[in-house]
């Protein structure tokens, strides 16, 4: 039950994207394929960004000020940065407590964030392709609803035409 | 000429000629030519091998193809059985040649183009397969050698042509994909190789069940052997003009299943492991009930090519019992019938495509008193039948001879009556023909008159057949030598007897 | 270790609650223009949220392209095509259901093993994404992380990410014509074809006309039959 | 080597970044070629083969580094993983990359004739600039190490592949409804992997490869999320390469695509994903971890041998060329998991020869495919009446291929079918041997089909006249018979490619020869 | 037209400010959430806005089809050539490092940021015209009273 109640939103999360796949798979209409599919990816980033918060943390904006004047401590940053991942995962847990005592604010996971910005545009890339065929297909076969289509294809198969 | 390079040259001589030959498609002549230099080319190979190989066993060069797959490799080594059968082929391909010349032109098939390379192919699959020198390496050329032959076999490209085709290739695909290939890699597997030697290439004290089964796959598996049940490509693929069926499906094809059958048991079980599993048994039993069943099929055929198809098929079981029984005497049969029955087969094949040629009679009752405006064709079928069925003084004699030995060597005796049953059943069905030619007054003399009109045109299609027929009867006397020259495939414990 | 402010928490669980309710009304509607509509309201109510999860950049981005974009795209599009999607048969239904709950299954199966929501010490929150914050604040001088990752740190996925999108618009030049033009223009065999004739399907979909009216919507039955007729004889 | 010597020392340098990179600048530098008529199309056709030509020379100088050398790694942006993006080109992407960029000149030459016929001709130039992309996009999924780059090239190469594939809608309508099934098949396999990917950095915090491997090696090993992510990959990316149940989108994409870049999906598609599937289930993931090796070899190779099945009896029934290879397609495809479901060296070796041999094969055949579609508008079986006779050399070619897809000897597809069987037997399975077997009798059928309708009939009459002889144009049989003559040289001499084989197979299962842990006797 | 005139007055006067907007979030992307991405889609919307008050016609006055193409190009180009740039100085792809080497506060990063994201900016804003122009272009084969 705790755990039910530390990942609620997980779970939520879940149930959407189980309900977009299914707009997906069970509906005929090519638009509302599309609703479908665009839910279903919008809950997936929500799944990324729930990873990424912490709790009482900030958006990771860093206020200039604080940086400013922490500017002198650039020389270990090249080591964390450019040292192989092994170090960096090593360091990764005396970072997060650094990060908590010079400046006494947490901030949430940025890099879910960046994953997502791209995926987003990917996602909307995709839905205007999907779009334009819907219309061609709309223009060169009258209807957009699948099941119709398919028929339509098969009696053009049986009289030989290719369309 | 290096021994390594002219073993290479077996395979390259006519795979040149198959290159060739199209180019040469608008000049018919030209275009025979090719075939006949590059027959001639091979033989003379051939022989300068042959001479080579059977100096001493230490003569038997290798040569390395390539390596694919992980552990396989591609390898020719020649042996003595390897090479015998690459004599008889090339040999035969040469008369062939001579004969199909007159029966292409006489019938003035077309696509004659493709056909001649066909052939071409097909030879350099049999010498691949001649000297290959271990089980994939003879797989390989035994599938090129099916793909070849299907565009002979639809040749017509007829309804009955497509049908006979699918067949042919159906089953000879299915077996030997389906158990052959399984086979020889459960020989891979097990033996760790597939390289041919002399005795077996298996542990001794290997499973006898293991060993029973992989000889079961081989035995139905090499579906070219033609061993019942999987022999039903064999009549359908009479459907091909008849120099195919001549060459191909009395020689070439079948003789490089049967081959297969004794290199397998010969090199890859070792006679001693094959005589002691029981499948070798029931294989005996198997093959001997198609040398009868086929014979007796045989003498209900009115039809002269399926009649000779279906002797093809029980002659060939004679191959398959004599490796099974695994006796010395057995194999050497074994080994002398493949270079006779070749011999034999194909005069009487060269016979029916003569008849065919000059009087377009396809059908025994319809020979009646032909062999009197044929004299020499009905001469040489008669010589062939002669042999075929093993009287002396034709070569036909001495395998049947060896394998009567055999049968008793290994205890087997009622199998003998398996033999002597087929022999009459040959009678019965050979003799006859030629008893027609001569002694029976003809049908309607007018239209054998014709035929003896025009008789010299078909002079290439009568020449073939007599010269194949005098070979029938000189091998009779070339016995010796070959016993001989085979003795070596044999483990040194069995050579006792020669 | 849930240190949530209760009015946050009670927020997110309407956030949540709003999301869900959607989304089962976009499943239950037949009216494109509602679900279209009902979409943008979905891709609002995320925004919000991940306002809410600290994720000003992509709330941003949600609410321009999924709020904007999205929703006129999707119009336009109805616009060009239909109003109404036709009921679904039930036998269509009872497979997706089957997978979706095979997925759902799956997932929840491994809900126990995922990290606490908002857990500072999970393996995400510990791992490369803190020490961006760190390394920002300590070589890059920029105050939005998210921008630095994006362009320097990933900046090669946001390369890829531009091309998706030189390529969404050149594709659908590609479909549609920038001046609604395309498509018209039949391929030929360069040579005299064997093939049975194709249609085409300019006047298949001249024979579609009677199709676009909402009566004719009505009745998908004679349809149907009626249609490929016209296309046949064309 | 001594190839290797003439390779420029900075491909080992910039190499990875360039192969990538050249295709995307070229692409868009050509989708603002002038768009009248002829000269934009001829020029971006031009521009097309010299980037692929390129890229061909730099994957084959790096494959020669990679043999010699070991592996290349470069790092995006100069950040080092996992902070930026790496690249890491060795022994298991590195041919691939080969094959990719070589398939794509092939079809570039290929493509002049095709293309001139097929695509409108103010839309030439940009048909030309989303192939660079989609060819790229391939590329960019193979070479990279890190987990998100791989989604975001896979969505590259795949957006602009739904649009070539519509665009085969001024030949034949269906293409339309085929690429919107594609598309909406491809991006629910996208975000699976995504969803995957997702849960993978839940348990380790990290995006790059060797840095997923190595946190996982540390622990996480058995827990529940990394299950579900693997599970969700395997899904993801079984619906990019065509895993049978999740197949059903290809066919139709494979069919109505313009015949030229469906001669280029056909070959290297499905190989790219399943290259991915090899590289996250046995470097990312391991199988001697309980779930896996049994997620590999069960579900994977259980669902080969259904695809094999299926997929061959399909094939033997459809009446539309193209959709006989399509299926034939998913069957061969199906091989490849097979041997990577037994997840031995010598089987994962022979999956990844039969993934090389298959893309030559079937490069080849779509090729010629397009070809009878270019001169006789033929796309139905019963319309290859005759071929032989007015089309002789590209049935020839044809035919080659055909046979070698059979799996006849002295031809590749004898080569990795032979290796598979033999692997199966080495790891027991003698039941995927008679499946082999079986599958392969059936490709008798349907591929005797389309030979025998050309060699056995006589040509159409059109009118009263029988159809006259009319060769393809040379720029479709050079690339059909270097197809064809690569299918046979590398049939008989396939030292070559098997070592490359070996090679990939030995980095999958660590070491040569060794079965990999739990895979052996357990 | 006429019933919309206030439509056009106000819209007018917004157009700017949304284009202005746009290029406010372009350009503080660096202190606050916003960047190319974002900004381009704005900017685009504003061109939209004008589309669809004073009709597509217009629009495509205002901003030509032809520039379409070559403005997605160009952002590619802008992104791209950075990374070919950093190339040239020495780096690896898109190490914008090399553009100011000795820089103790980054400003070689900042550089290449600012070129990117105005790359980002030009490719989005052209491809949402591009994706506009072709569905608004596209004659609808079906009136009004289907509504």
């Amino acid at each position: 039950m705790i755990t039910l109640f530390e990942h609620y939103n997980y779970a939520i999360v879940i149930i959407l994207m189980m309900i977009g796949l299914y707009v997906v798979f069970s509906s005929a209409n090519m638009i509302k394929k599309l609703v479908g599919l665009s839910i279903f990816q919008t809950s997936v980033f929500l799944l990324y960004i729930t990873m990424g918060k912490v709790t009482g943390g900030q958006p990771p904006i860093l206020d200039p000020a604080e940086y400013e004047s922490h500017g002198g401590g650039h020389e270990s940053a090249p080591a964390a940065a450019h040292g192989s991942g092994h170090e960096a995962a090593q360091a990764s847990h005396d970072a997060v407590q650094s990060a908590a005592h010079t400046a006494d604010v947490i901030y949430s996971n940025p890099l879910p964030h960046v994953l997502i910005l791209t995926a987003i545009v990917v996602g909307v890339a995709t839905l205007a392709i999907g779009l334009a065929l819907v219309v061609r297909t709309r223009e060169m076969y009258g209807t957009i609803e699948e099941n119709e289509i398919d028929e339509l294809d098969y009696l053009g198969n049986l009289e030989g035409h290719a369309g | 000429m290096t021994p390594e390079l002219a073993m290479v040259a077996l395979l390259i001589i006519p795979a040149l000629a198959a290159l060739l030959i199209p180019f040469a498609g608008k000049y018919p002549n030209v275009r025979e030519g090719i075939t006949v230099t590059a027959g001639l080319a091979l033989l003379a190979t051939v022989i300068y091998l042959l001479i080579f190989v059977g100096q001493s066993e230490a003569n038997r060069p290798e040569y390395f193809l390539t390596k694919f797959a992980g552990s396989f490799e591609l390898k020719l080594k020649l042996e003595p059985l390897g090479m015998i059968f690459a004599a008889v082929a090339s040999s035969l391909w040469l008369v062939n040649t001579v004969f199909t010349i007159g029966y292409m032109r006489g019938n003035n098939e077309k696509n004659q183009t493709r056909f001649y390379t066909c052939v071409a192919i097909a030879i350099s699959a049999v010498m691949g397969i001649a000297s290959a020198g271990n089980l994939i390496t003879l797989f390989v050329f035994y599938e090129i050698l099916t793909i070849s032959t299907f565009p002979l076999v639809t040749h017509k490209g007829d309804a009955a042509a497509k049908k006979g085709g699918r067949i042919y290739l159906l089953i000879l695909m299915a077996t030997s994909l389906g158990l052959l290939l399984p086979a020889i890699i459960g020989t891979h597997v097990l033996a760790g190789t597939t390289d041919f030697q002399v005795g077996g290439v298996f542990p001794p004290g290997f499973s006898l069940t293991a060993a029973g089964i992989l000889l079961f796959l081989f035995a139905f598996g090499i579906g070219k052997a033609a061993l019942m049940p999987v022999h039903p490509w064999l009549p359908n693929a009479m459907v091909a003009p008849t120099p195919v069926s001549a060459l191909l499906h009395a020689v070439a094809v079948v003789k490089a299943g049967v081959f297969t059958m004794l290199k397998v048991v010969i090199y890859i079980f070792g006679p001693e492991l094959a005589g002691q599993t029981h499948a070798s048994t029931i294989l005996c039993w198997i093959a001997a009930i198609s040398i009868v069943l086929a014979s007796v099929i045989a003498l209900r055929k009115d039809n002269l090519k399926a009649r000779l198809a279906y002797s093809t098929i029980s002659q060939l079981a004679y191959i398959t019992f004599g490796a099974m029984l695994a006796a010395p005497a057995a194999l050497m049969g074994g080994a002398l019938q493949i270079v006779m029955h070749a011999w034999g087969k194909i005069t009487l094949f060269m016979c029916a495509g003569a008849i065919y040629t000059a009087a377009h009679r396809t059908n025994i009752s319809a020979l009646n008193g032909l062999g009197r405006t044929m004299p020499w064709v009905f001469g040489a079928f008669l010589i062939g039948s002669l042999s075929i069925i093993g009287l002396p003084p034709m070569g036909g004699a001495w395998p049947k001879y060896f394998l009567m030995i055999g049968t008793l060597e290994s205890g087997k005796q009622v199998l003998l009556a398996a033999l002597l049953i087929s022999s009459i059943l040959n009678v019965a069905y050979l003799v006859p023909v030629a008893i027609r030619g001569f002694l029976l007054p003809p049908d309607d003399a007018k239209a054998d008159a014709k035929i003896a009109g025009h008789l010299k045109d078909y002079r290439f299609v009568r020449f073939a057949p007599v010269i194949a027929a005098i070979g029938a009867f000189i091998l009779f006397f070339a016995v010796g030598p070959l016993v001989d020259y085979l003795a070596p495939i044999l483990p040194v414990t069995m050579r006792g007897g020669f | 270790m849930m240190v949530h402010s209760l009015p946050i928490l009670l927020m997110e669980i309407g956030f949540m609650a709003m999301l869900l309710v959607v989304a089962l009304a976009v499943l239950r509607m037949r009216s494109l223009f509602a679900i279209v509509m009902l979409q943008g309201v979905y891709s609002l109510l995320c925004a919000a949220w991940f306002v809410s999860l600290d994720a000003v950049d992509v709330a941003f981005t949600e609410a321009a392209v999924g709020a904007g974009v999205s929703t006129v795209l999707m119009l336009g599009a109805m616009l060009l095509t239909d109003r109404d999607a036709n009921p679904l048969p039930t036998k269509r239904k009872l497979g997706p259901l089957f997978v979706v709950i095979i997925m759902g299954i799956a997932m929840f199966y491994a809900l126990g093993d995922m990290p606490a929501f908002g857990d500072a010490h999970s393996a995400v929150n510990t791992g490369v994404g803190a020490q961006y914050v760190q390394s920002t604040r300590e070589e890059m001088f920029l105050p939005n992380v998210v921008t630095a990752v994006l362009a320097s740190y990933r900046g090669y996925d946001t390369f890829g990410e531009t091309v998706v999108i030189f390529m969404a618009g050149l594709g659908v030049v590609l479909l549609l014509g920038l001046n609604g033009n395309a498509g018209k223009w039949r391929a030929k065999p360069n040579g005299q074809s064997v093939a049975a004739p194709s249609q085409p399907p300019v006047k298949m979909a001249a024979a579609a006309k009677p199709v676009k009216t909402a009566a004719a919507k009505r009745k998908p039955v004679r349809r149907k039959s009626a249609k490929p007729k016209a296309g046949g004889t064309s | 080597m001594d190839l290797l010597s003439y390779t420029p020392a900075w491909i080992s340098t910039h190499g990875p970044a360039l192969l990538v990179v050249l295709p995307l600048m070229m692409a868009v530098l050509t989708a603002i070629l002038p768009s009248r008529a002829a000269i934009g199309g001829k020029l971006a056709w031009l521009a097309v083969l010299a980037t692929s030509g390129i890229c061909l020379a730099v994957a084959v100088s790096m494959l020669l580094q990679v043999m010699a050398h070991g592996p290349i790694d470069y790092a995006m942006g100069g950040w080092a993983p996992p902070f930026g993006i790496a690249y890491r080109v060795d022994a298991l992407n590195a041919p691939i990359l080969v094959l990719i960029s070589a398939v794509a000149v092939l079809c570039t030459l290929y493509a002049l004739p095709s293309v001139d016929a097929e695509v409108e001709p103010k839309k030439r130039a940009a048909f030309y600039a989303a192939f660079l992309v989609s060819f790229a996009g391939l590329l960019g999924m193979v070479i990279t190490a890190d987990a998100f780059n791989v989604f975001v090239f896979l969505e590259v190469s795949s957006i602009s592949t739904y649009v070539l594939v519509a665009m085969g809608a001024s030949r034949d309508r269906r293409a339309l409804t085929s690429s919107f099934n594609y598309l909406v098949m491809g991006s629910i396999g996208a975000t699976f992997f995504v969803i995957g990917i997702g849960f993978l950095y839940m348990q380790t915090g990290t995006l790059n490869m060797m840095d997923m491997a190595r946190i996982l090696q540390d622990g996480g090993v058995d827990s529940k999320v990394t299950k579900l992510a693997f599970a969700f990959i395997l899904v993801g990316l079984g619906l990019k390469l065509a895993m049978f149940p999740l197949h059903t989108w290809l066919p139709g994409a494979y069919s109505y695509a313009p015949s030229f870049f469906t001669a280029f999906m056909a070959a290297t598609a499905t190989k790219a994903a399943l290259y991915l599937m090899l590289r996250f289930s046995f470097m990312v993931f391991d199988p001697s971890w309980a779930f896996i090796g049994k997620a590999v070899m069960i579900l994977v190779a259980a669902l080969g041998l259904l695809g094999m099945m299926a997929a061959s009896l399909q094939a033997m029934f459809q009446n539309d060329l193209r959709r006989v290879l399509a299926f034939s397609s998913i069957a061969q495809v199906s091989y490849m998991l097979l041997g990577i479901g037994m997840a031995t060296t010598l089987g994962l070796s022979a999956g990844y020869l039969h993934m090389l041999n298959h893309a030559i094969i079937k490069g080849g055949l779509f090729i010629a495919a397009g070809a009878f579609w270019y001169r006789f508008g033929i796309t139905q079986v019963c319309d290859m009446r005759g071929l032989g006779k007015t089309m002789p050399w590209t049935m020839a070619g044809f035919t080659v291929l055909g046979i070698s897809l059979i799996g006849v000897p002295g031809t590749v597809g004898f080569v990795s079918k032979l290796a598979l069987v033999q692997a199966a037997a080495l790891h027991g399975w003698w039941w995927a041997i008679g499946a082999i077997v079986l599958t392969s009798i059936m490709a008798i059928i349907y591929v005797g089909r389309l030979i025998e309708q050309a060699y056995f009939q006589d040509p159409p009459k059109k009118g009263a006249v029988t159809v006259s002889k009319n060769e393809a144009p040379l720029m479709m049989l050079i690339p059909l018979w270097i197809f064809a003559i690569s299918a046979i040289v590398f049939g008989i001499n396939a030292e070559w490619t098997t070592s490359l084989a070996a090679a990939a197979a030995e980095l999958l299962s660590g070491g040569p020869d060794t079965i990999v842990p739990h895979m052996g006797g357990h | 037209m006429n019933q919309h005139l206030l439509l056009q007055v106000v819209s007018k006067m917004m157009i700017p400010l949304i284009a202005l907007f746009g290029f406010y979030v372009q350009f503080h992307g660096d202190f606050g959430p916003g960047g190319g991405f974002q900004a381009g889609v704005i900017v685009a919307s504003s061109v939209i806005l004008y589309a669809l008050v004073f009709g597509i016609e217009a629009a495509k006055k205002a901003v030509p089809p032809s520039w379409v193409r070559i403005g997605m190009t160009l952002g590619v180009l802008i992104y791209g050539g950075t990374g070919v740039a950093t190339w040239l100085l020495g780096g690896e792809f898109l190490n914008y490092t090399v553009f100011a080497p000795q820089s103790t506060h980054a400003a070689g990063q900042h550089w290449g940021i600012l070129s990117v994201e105005i790359g980002v900016l030009c490719t989005v804003t052209f491809a949402m015209l591009a994706i506009f122009y072709a569905f608004a272009s596209r004659m609808p084969d079906l009136s009004g009273e289907d509504w």
